[in-house]
């Protein structure tokens, strides 16, 4: 199996754990990822708030990028927020061929251009539908026995484009916690939104939303996410939202692909489970024992 | 609204004083005939009579206590199709709920009859009146008015009213065109004539007779008096229902049963042209008797006795109206009123219904409502 | 009103974006799908179901003068229910533009997604500390800065963010592109 | 008994190929009945109670006439009629040929269980190991692979659901008649050939089947495979993909070439799957995953031979094909994304486990529980449009019936709770656009509290584990609210059957963008192919009453099909079967008793109970027979029959009902009436399960037996009377719905009377110039009028009135009064009166007052007119629902809303600057119209929902007109001022009330036509042979109008077809002597079949509509009102036989 790796701006700072430890398991499965030396960052939330076809063209360029290597195979993205950005740049072409000539007018800026049909695809869903349990299974051996983890699936890997999972009873990760032998901690708060959009501008909702989240996890071992924004929405401001609740909400989180990691015995420096904000001495000393 | 006059007595002469009533009605008021209760020569009784000369009225006794029949079956038989001219019938309250039965069973019509019904304060049975009466009978029934007068109720002479009336909680005509106040009057002064629809008042307005109002007295005293009535009637139903509890009680209340029909015949409501106890349904097979014989080795007969009453009260239990004219009729003194009274009340009060009151009211068996008995029904879906 | 924002938003004029908003949301019905997802409904001055009435009704100064569209966290909820299949989140991305054309974007969020697409037209990436730093800068908020020193120094110490600029690019990396997008969008 | 005349198959047997094929056999047609289920109904198998009745009310759709010939019980139990032959487990696989003359294939699924075998003992279930959720009850409980399809058929046969059965055998060893059969002995025939290049699949194979029982060779390779195949004949071959050398696929294209007829099963590994899909493109029946283990491997081959095996296939003709194949429901947890939490939050629920729910047939007997934990149910929210009016369902389209199915149901939970539960709708649009629904409606909030919420709610939330469903929704201002519910209830909508697309293709008929039957212009039953008719919900949503129309529109195309390609109706019913006369007879019965094999004389003393019957009175004779069940066992009594001369019959067996044909057909034989036959069931009760002694179970066959010969022995023997027939018709109106009418009889050759009171045919229709679709009214208008003046059988009066009629069905005679004034007289057999509507007038909204304010009616004339040019208007308002929808006119006009949406769309196209304004409470956008009502709101309308309390305000100032109206959204007062204001005033009625007193019909409280029951008749008057469609029956659109005048034809020709018709053998009298005049049984009758005679001064029974229920000999007090059949003699002997050994 085979990808194209776009890792995103966050995946280069913040998010860097995330970044080495997909990277990590990949290559523990055996999955080969193809980086794109030039690529350039999404446009994120900002591009789309400011112009519409700059928020296609950002995007259109790493496909860009990816069409002129002239290989079958689907994109792979870890980051939510460059995920749908990306694919929205298809879903887009699909419905409106006026837009197609427009970005590729852009594009021809640098002598690229992008006519559409590469998949994009996030990281759950290529670890859910292409690997599968069974892979998973075979790769583990030091199975997270006895370890709750909560699966927070976040909104934009989800929604608006569904098609892996059901975009609001998702459950894909389920099979895959217990593949590493962990129990899936049962709630309902999988697929609502954490508020990462409105941390920097609009806080107090962020911190409602989140804190709605991390009570609902109480009694978890662990959340497992799979998007930088909500990682860091999660795991940076424990210690606000507990101010802001008046209780104690603090829990680990880690990415699903750390969680594999671990499962897999990839070993902590390779999961750069040092970087995370939210990794707790309880559950350091669950999976230490 | 509705208009209400005096009927003056005369000389203190209750009886004679109605008469002058309705000698003044069938003269001036719009109506072919009378139909009211007469002494009859001979007889120690009084029976209906359908009268268009005023000369012809010297023997009126309506308020006589006895009633050897339930008129409204005579009604019925004048009401069936036009009759050709307009006539006012004097009835007792349970006659005229009797007929307003049987107009809803389309066994009579309104349209050609004014209902004048009287208070009524009871009658004997028909073996006691004869007793009570001696030779004159208008005589006797000043006597019975004079004893309540006197504050010695209805039981005079030694005699006593008919179980029936006893349990009659209907002793006023407030459904008839025109009632004739009797009850918490001073008779020795005046009685009331009240109009309670415009048919009514056609009729007495005619008469030239002063309005009035219906003093406080007359309501207590009726209150009072259905009170009784009630009281006695609730004992009755209930010594009634412990009489025949179950089967094997129900069989012997009724052992005295001939077969007579006398109960049927005398029944107001019970209609039909011939009773299903007298057609072909019930020709047994002789062999068939004997059969049943076999099956326990005895049989009593006649048979289908309990059948009959049961049937009776099937078919007429929602349509009683407790004149108590069965038992009135029943040679071997079967409490025949007391058990379809207290079947009656209780089908009509399953039912909601109340016989008699109002044409108004549909016949149980004639409308569906979707929820009712619900207890019954609810499990059948 | 500083240069880089002039720059970005004079593409699209406000007509063309009212044009598209409002042929956006014509077929909604007001059913309210959207109101009861939202997340941040709570803190809405204007429920969405009222934003959208509005804009069909035609009274967009009332909803740019309100916070609602700015409070949207896109979690493509309302999109994913919406029965009539209508782009709203697109549509408040929309608004959002329109509310930096005409000049009335909140100040905070503007500016901060000001930045962003600066630092993404210099260096083709974003790096959080150096977006952070521009950000403040523009903000001249002295407050600003301490609202995120917690999480930037916490963050700092764990080795992640690089308070040094990214030096893989040139400055002016996506020049071109950024030009080119102003230049089409003007002809439109 | 009418000749065949034709024939025709009707896929599906729900409630529409029901109506569709007892319309078709009514008519004398020979109707093959399929349906893919086990068992027939439909979805209405499931639902117990229907509005407005909250009933059932199905079997009266029943034959009314010669209904005889049909089976007369409860129609969700069964369905016996002498021309219609149901077959189900049964599909549609082929369709070859021309419009009136189609070769069908069918295919039917194996049936392990012999039905004519069958006793329904239950031995069978008890015995199976394997539980499934039970489709029945929509999942909600469990029942066995072998099972009761449906627990009330009858007669009801176990069957056996290959899918998850594990062909244990175990029912097969313990069936007492040797009903159940896996046929084990063929499979030694069956010859299987595996091939796979790895050894250990060949040979694990081999083992497994071979201890099934099956024949199995292997070959090693692609052309060692192809040598076997070439060598000798396979019945099977199991083909894995990937192999090297030649590969699986291409092993399967030579293999196609060589034997063609070789079924092919594909084996592959996840990777190619697609393959395999491929595969299956050029001929493979299925594939099989691997790796493969034994306990799912060998079930599949199994389940593949039994298809293949026993699949049954045949072939015939018929005249015409009905595809009734209804619906699916939405399923919310389905594709997409699961909103609602269904099958994730506990006690979510769909409105058809509700009705299992409340159904006393259901999982919790009709109690009030819900599902997950049995708690009491006492706050239900329903959530309309689950899977309607969404895109992202891919429903631009409305469902049409949820909204009254979602009432009806909180009515339901309201009357069982005796008004505890809290219910709430809610709901986008209460689309009450049925006749008497809005009425219902209210009667729901105002009487029983239902309670109405405007809003669509987003999704159903768990707020904690094991807590119950919470719903967060929103007020019309905005406010949030969160209420927790015991029960949330999702009006799931509707989806074309899965398969349709290859029944669309297989039969030629054209889809719709949703995959429903597209269906022609102004029809609702014409397909795209000649000859293949649609009823029901498979073109798309529809309710009862309208599915029963369209059916019946269904069978009249396909009948007046049949009957132009020289099918015809037969003008005579050929000579009718003459039964003896055994008045004067005594009676003789003879006893037959099935033996059931041994296992009757195992159960009982038979010769005790021979005995004992023979000592019976009336009773001649007594005979065994060993399965009377068999075709041998019945000849034998038909002999013993004839030869004894008896004059009486009672059969002693099991399922009485089976015989009601078989009886007909002995009766027709030997020459005696039917009626004089009887049939007890003296198996059931001796059941083992019951574990009688062999004492009690002689007990209970003598009782049986002795209540048998009680009613035979009092049976009147006389024989019903034939009423002749005048074979014409009468048709009042010559609108689109009369003329359709008087069209579909006159085209099968009867006369037909139409009188129209306007100088013109037309009616309405000439004042209509588009449709909401865009079809041309005037075109149907001047091709139907021509049709019409053209036809030699339609006798046309224009500018004539009706001015008596009298008669019953059959002979009616009515005097019209012509144009120059004379009088003419018409003699007929049956009327229709198709009067139609008109537009209400009104005096509100300032109507009236200025030439800008016009009725919707008006403003379509105007734009046709040139009256109104569109270029010249800025802004058009239309207020909806103008004095409608309200006390008095409390009820929906149906067409206001499409034509608003017509007309509004017509002006934004002609002027797309132009502002147009409804003002609406509700749009009835029901069905596909809804995808219009989209269209309007994106061609940029404005809607403006209003309530009835807080209606719009017009003022007329100068000439100029003003609306103030609130906006329930923003809470605001918004003033418009139109050019133009239209007002949507309704449909009234027409001066159907005058019609009514002259031909003795009913008219409701609007003034419409009553129908006889809105769901089941909804085109019949209570009264048998008169009908009535369109718009003097109800408000509806031209072809709404256009199909029920189709169905009144349809209902019309059932009785004109034949020259005299029969009066059931049980049938009401009236013994005259003995009646007094009450009346109570003109009263009680249902049927309105009796009346006075005042001239007679007699009570009458009309004997052909009367339908023997015995409500009027139940009422009267002497049985002078009786029931052939059932006298009261008769019924004392059944209690006296019952009595004969209790006593």
């Amino acid at each position: 199996m085979k990808y194209f790796y776009y890792s995103g701006c966050s995946l280069e700072g913040t998010a860097i754990e995330y970044n080495l430890s997909t990277k990590a398991v990949m290559q523990a499965l055996g999955i080969e990822l193809i980086e794109l030396e030039d690529w350039t960052c999404c446009g994120a939330s900002a591009a789309e708030t400011t112009s519409d076809l700059l928020s296609v063209v950002l995007p259109a360029r790493n496909l860009a990028l990816a069409a002129k290597m002239g290989m079958d195979c689907d994109f792979l993205i870890p980051c939510s927020a460059c995920y749908l950005n990306l694919r929205k740049v298809d879903e887009r072409l699909n419905r409106d061929e006026g837009l197609r000539d427009q970005i590729n007018e852009v594009l021809q800026e640098e002598e690229l251009s992008y006519q559409g049909g590469i998949r994009s695809r996030h990281l759950l869903d290529v670890i859910a539908t292409d690997i599968g349990t069974d892979m998973i299974k075979a790769k583990v051996n030091h199975k997270l026995s006895g370890l709750r983890i909560a699966p927070y699936y976040g909104c934009q890997a989800l929604r608006p484009y569904g098609g892996y999972d059901d975009p609001e009873e998702p459950h894909c990760m389920e099979p895959l916690i217990e593949a590493l032998g962990a129990e899936v901690y049962p709630w309902s708060m999988g697929a609502k939104c954490c508020g990462a959009g409105l941390m920097t501008t609009k806080k107090e909702i962020a911190v409602e939303l989140t804190g709605e989240l991390l009570k609902a996890a109480k009694g978890a071992d662990c959340i497992a996410t799979v998007c930088p924004m909500c990682q860091m929405n999660l795991d940076s401001y424990q210690k606000q939202v507990s101010r802001a609740k008046g209780e104690d909400l603090r829990i680990s989180v880690l990415y699903l692909p750390q969680l594999m990691g671990i499962a897999f015995g990839l070993g902590e420096e390779a999961l750069k489970l040092n970087l995370n904000m939210a990794y707790t001495g309880s559950l350091q000393a669950k999976l230490r024992h | 609204m509705a208009t209400t006059v005096k009927i003056p007595i005369k000389d203190q002469n209750l009886v004679s004083s109605l008469q002058d009533f309705f000698k003044t009605m069938l003269r001036d008021g719009d109506i072919t005939g009378l139909m009211v209760a007469q002494h009859l020569p001979m007889k120690s009784s009084v029976m209906p009579t359908l009268v268009t000369d005023p000369d012809k009225l010297d023997a009126v006794d309506p308020l006589a206590p006895v009633f050897p029949m339930n008129a409204a079956k005579v009604v019925s038989k004048l009401t069936r199709k036009p009759l050709g001219g307009k006539v006012a019938v004097v009835l007792r309250p349970c006659e005229i709920r009797a007929f307003i039965e049987l107009v809803k069973l389309k066994q009579g019509r309104v349209d050609d009859v004014v209902l004048i019904g009287i208070d009524c304060l009871g009658a004997y049975s028909n073996v006691h009146y004869p007793a009570f009466v001696g030779e004159d009978g208008m005589e006797a029934t000043a006597r019975f008015y004079r004893n309540i007068q006197e504050g010695k109720g209805t039981a005079c002479d030694g005699f006593d009213l008919s179980p029936a009336c006893k349990a009659c909680e209907y002793p006023i005509a407030e459904n008839a065109d025109v009632l004739i106040g009797v009850v918490g009057m001073d008779i020795k002064d005046h009685l009331l004539a009240k109009a309670n629809t415009s048919r009514g008042e056609d009729l007495l307005d005619n008469l030239g007779l002063s309005s009035t109002g219906e003093p406080e007295q007359r309501k207590k005293e009726i209150e009072k008096l259905v009170a009784e009535r009630i009281a006695y009637r609730d004992q009755m139903f209930a010594e009634t229902s412990e009489a025949t509890a179950d089967l094997e009680k129900l069989v012997n209340y009724l052992s005295n049963c001939v077969n007579c029909y006398n109960c049927r015949v005398a029944c107001p409501v019970c209609y039909c042209r011939e009773c299903v106890f007298l057609t072909d349904v019930f020709d047994h097979e002789p062999s068939q008797y004997l059969r049943w014989a076999k099956r326990k080795g005895i049989l009593k007969m006649p048979t289908d006795t309990v059948f009959f009453h049961l049937t009776r009260m099937a078919h007429m239990s929602t349509a009683c109206i407790g004149c108590g004219q069965c038992s009135n009729a029943c040679p071997n003194n079967i409490p025949v009123m007391e058990i379809f009274r207290t079947v009656a009340h209780q089908t009509q009060k399953a039912f909601d219904y109340e016989a008699g009151r109002s044409l108004d009211d549909e016949p149980p068996l004639s409308i569906f409502r979707e929820d009712e008995f619900q207890e019954v029904v609810a499990k059948m879906h | 009103m500083s240069e880089e924002k002039r720059e970005i938003a004079e593409g699209h004029t406000a007509e063309d974006l009212m044009a598209s908003i409002r042929e956006n949301i014509r077929a909604c019905m007001q059913c309210g799908t959207c109101t009861g997802s939202c997340g941040s409904a709570f803190a809405m001055d204007l429920t969405p179901r009222q934003m959208w009435r509005m804009i069909q009704l035609g009274l967009v100064d009332e909803i740019l003068a309100s916070r609602t569209f700015s409070l949207c966290s896109s979690c493509y909820y309302c999109t994913l229910r919406c029965p009539r299949g209508l782009p709203l989140t697109e549509t408040i991305h929309a608004l959002k533009q329109l509310a930096v054309a005409k000049g009335l974007a909140e100040k905070k969020g503007a500016r901060f997604y000001q930045t962003f697409l600066e630092t993404v037209r210099r260096y083709g990436r974003v790096r959080e500390m150096e977006l952070m730093a521009r950000y403040f800068l523009i903000m001249k908020s002295p407050v600003l800065p301490l609202r995120f020193t917690p999480l930037g120094m916490r963050l700092m110490m764990k080795g992640k963010v690089s308070p040094e600029m990214p030096k893989f690019f040139g400055s002016g990396k996506l020049d071109a592109i950024f030009r080119k997008v102003k230049e089409l969008e003007a002809r439109s | 008994m009418r000749k065949k005349i034709g024939s025709a198959l009707v896929v599906g047997a729900g409630i529409s190929g029901i109506r569709s094929a007892l319309d078709l056999a009514e008519l004398g047609y020979q109707v093959k009945l399929i349906d893919r289920a086990p068992n027939l109904g439909g979805t209405l198998a499931q639902l117990d109670y229907q509005f407005p009745t909250d009933h059932c009310g199905m079997c009266k759709m029943l034959p009314l006439v010669e209904r005889d010939s049909a089976s007369q019980f409860c129609l969700r139990k069964g369905l016996f009629h002498e021309n219609i032959d149901i077959m189900l487990n049964t599909e549609l696989v082929q369709m070859e040929g021309e419009p009136g003359k189609f070769e069908v294939t069918l295919r039917q699924r194996p049936a392990v269980v012999d039905p004519e075998l069958c006793i329904g003992c239950g031995e069978c279930s008890r015995v199976c190991p394997v539980e499934v959720a039970d489709e029945f009850n929509a999942g909600l409980a469990k029942r066995k692979a072998v099972y009761l399809p449906v627990p009330h058929n009858i007669p009801n046969n176990y069957v056996v659901d290959l899918d998850s059965c594990t062909l244990c055998g175990e029912c097969e060893k313990i069936c007492p008649t040797g009903a159940i059969d896996f046929r084990w002995e063929a499979r030694r025939q069956f010859r299987i050939l595996v091939v796979d290049d790895e050894l250990i699949v060949r040979d694990s194979l081999k083992d497994w089947l071979i201890e099934e029982g099956f024949d199995v060779e292997t070959a090693e390779s692609g052309p060692d495979a192809l040598d076997k195949i070439a060598k000798q004949a396979y019945h099977l071959m199991l083909l894995d993909i990937k192999m090297p050398e030649m590969d699986g696929v291409e092993v399967l294209k030579r293999s196609k070439d060589m034997r063609p007829d070789l079924p092919v099963v594909m084996m592959t590994a996840y990777a190619t799957v697609e393959t395999a899909v491929e595969a299956m493109k050029i001929g493979a029946l299925d594939y099989l995953m691997k790796p493969f283990d034994p306990d799912t491997l060998v079930p599949l081959v199994i389940k593949l031979y039994e298809n293949l095996e026993r699949a049954g296939e045949f072939t015939m003709e018929v005249g015409a094909v009905i595809l009734a194949a209804g619906f699916d429901s939405f399923d919310p947890a389905g594709k997409g994304s699961n909103t609602y939490g269904y099958g994730e939050i506990p006690n979510v629920v769909t409105s058809i486990e509700f009705e299992r729910i409340v159904s006393g047939t259901g999982p919790y007997h009709g109690k009030l529980v819900r599902p997950s934990d049995g708690k009491e149910i006492r706050k239900v929210a329903w959530l309309q449009c689950v899977g309607s009016r969404d895109m992202h369902a891919d429903a631009d389209y409305c469902s049409s019936v949820c909204c009254m199915f979602s009432v009806k149901e909180a009515l339901l939970a309201k009357e069982r709770s005796n008004g505890q539960v809290e219910a709430t709708i809610f709901y986008m649009d209460m689309r009450t656009f049925g006749k008497d629904f809005q009425r219902y409606r209210d009667k729901a909030e105002k009487e029983y509290g239902v309670s109405f919420q405007r809003g669509r709610v987003h999704s159903v939330e768990l707020k904690q584990l094991g807590g119950d469903p919470t719903i967060v929704y929103m007020d019309i201002d905005g406010t949030a609210h969160e209420e927790v519910f015991d029960l949330v209830v999702l009006a799931a909508g509707q989806r074309p059957p899965a398969g349709s697309d290859l029944l669309a293709e297989m039969t030629g008929v054209d889809l719709n963008q949703w995959g429903f039957c597209q269906l022609q212009p102004f029809s609702l039953s014409c397909t795209s192919r000649d000859g293949v008719y649609a009823a029901g919900s498979f073109s798309g949503l529809r309710d009862i009453s309208e599915s029963v129309i369209q059916a019946s529109s269904a069978s009249l195309q396909a009948s007046r099909l049949i009957h132009s390609k020289g099918g015809g109706l037969a003008e005579a019913s050929e000579s009718e079967v003459a039964f003896r006369d055994v008045s004067r007879e005594p009676p003789q019965v003879m006893v037959a008793l099935c033996t059931c094999g041994d296992s009757l004389a195992q159960a009982a003393h038979l010769d005790e109970v021979e005995a004992f019957v023979s000592d019976l009175d009336y009773v001649s004779q007594v005979h065994r027979f060993e399965s009377i069940c068999t075709q041998e066992g019945w000849s034998q009594l038909e002999e013993a029959m004839e030869e004894n001369g008896a004059n009486r019959l009672l059969i002693g067996a099991c399922m009485p009902y089976v015989y009601t044909r078989k009886l007909r057909d002995l009766g027709a034989k030997i020459g005696l009436n039917p009626a004089l036959m009887e049939v007890v069931d003296i198996r059931t009760s001796v059941f083992p399960g019951n574990n009688f002694s062999q004492e009690q179970a002689s007990r209970e066959i003598r009782l049986a037996l002795a209540m048998g010969v009680g009613k035979l022995k009092g049976m009147d023997p006389s024989l019903s009377a034939a009423t002749p027939i005048v074979q014409k018709a009468l048709v009042v109106g010559g609108g689109i719905a009369g003329m359709t009418s008087a069209l579909g009889i006159a085209e099968h050759g009867f006369e037909v009377f139409l009188v129209e009171k306007a100088e013109e045919l037309g009616g309405n229709l000439r004042r209509l110039y588009r449709t909401l679709e865009g079809n041309p009214p005037q075109e149907l208008l001047e091709q139907t009028i021509s049709k019409i003046q053209k036809h030699p059988k339609i006798h046309l009066y224009t500018n004539a009135k009706v001015l008596h009629s009298h008669g019953r069905v059959g002979c009616f005679i009515t005097t019209i009064e012509k144009e120059d004034g004379s009088g003419e007289t018409l003699e007929h057999g049956v009327t229709i009166l198709a009067t139609g509507g008109k537009e209400a007038t009104t005096e509100s909204y300032g109507y009236g007052q200025s030439e800008s304010i016009v009725t919707q009616h008006q403003l379509e004339e105007q734009l046709h007119s040139g009256q109104i040019n569109p270029a010249e208007l800025g802004a058009v308002v239309m207020i909806q629902c103008v004095d409608s929808r309200e006390e008095p006119r409390n009820y929906c006009s149906r067409i206001c809303c499409s034509s608003a949406l017509k007309n509004s769309l017509y002006l934004k196209e002609q002027n797309p600057e132009m502002n147009v304004y409804i003002l609406y409470r509700d749009i009835m956008a029901y069905g596909f119209m809804e995808t219009y009502y989209t269209q309007a709101r994106q061609a940029g309308v404005i809607f403006i929902q209003y309530d009835v309390d807080k209606k719009p305000k017009v003022t007329v100032e100068n000439g100029g007109v003003s609306t103030v109206v609130t906006d329930p959204i923003l809470g605001r007062e918004v003033m418009l001022e139109p050019d133009l204001l239209v007002l949507s005033t309704g449909v009234a009625a027409d001066g159907q009330g005058q019609l009514a007193e002259i031909f003795g019909v009913e008219t409701n409280q609007d003034g419409f036509f009553q129908e006889a029951e809105y769901k089941w008749r909804p085109v019949d008057f209570l009264q048998e042979g008169i009908f009535t469609c369109g718009m003097c029956h109800s408000p509806r659109n031209i072809t709404e109008s256009i199909a029920m005048a189709e169905a009144t034809a349809q209902r019309a020709l059932r009785i004109l077809a034949t020259m005299r018709v029969t009066a059931g053998s049980i049938v009401a009298e009236v013994r005259h002597v003995l009646c007094s005049l009450c009346e109570k049984c003109i009263e009680a009758c249902p049927y309105g079949a009796r009346w006075r005679d005042d001239d007679e001064g007699k009570i009458m029974v009309d004997e052909l509509s009367c339908q023997g229920c015995g409500s009027c000999a139940a009422v009267c007090p002497n049985s002078a009102s009786v029931l052939r059949g059932y006298r009261d003699q008769q019924i004392f002997s059944v209690i006296e036989g019952a009595l004969e050994e209790i006593f």
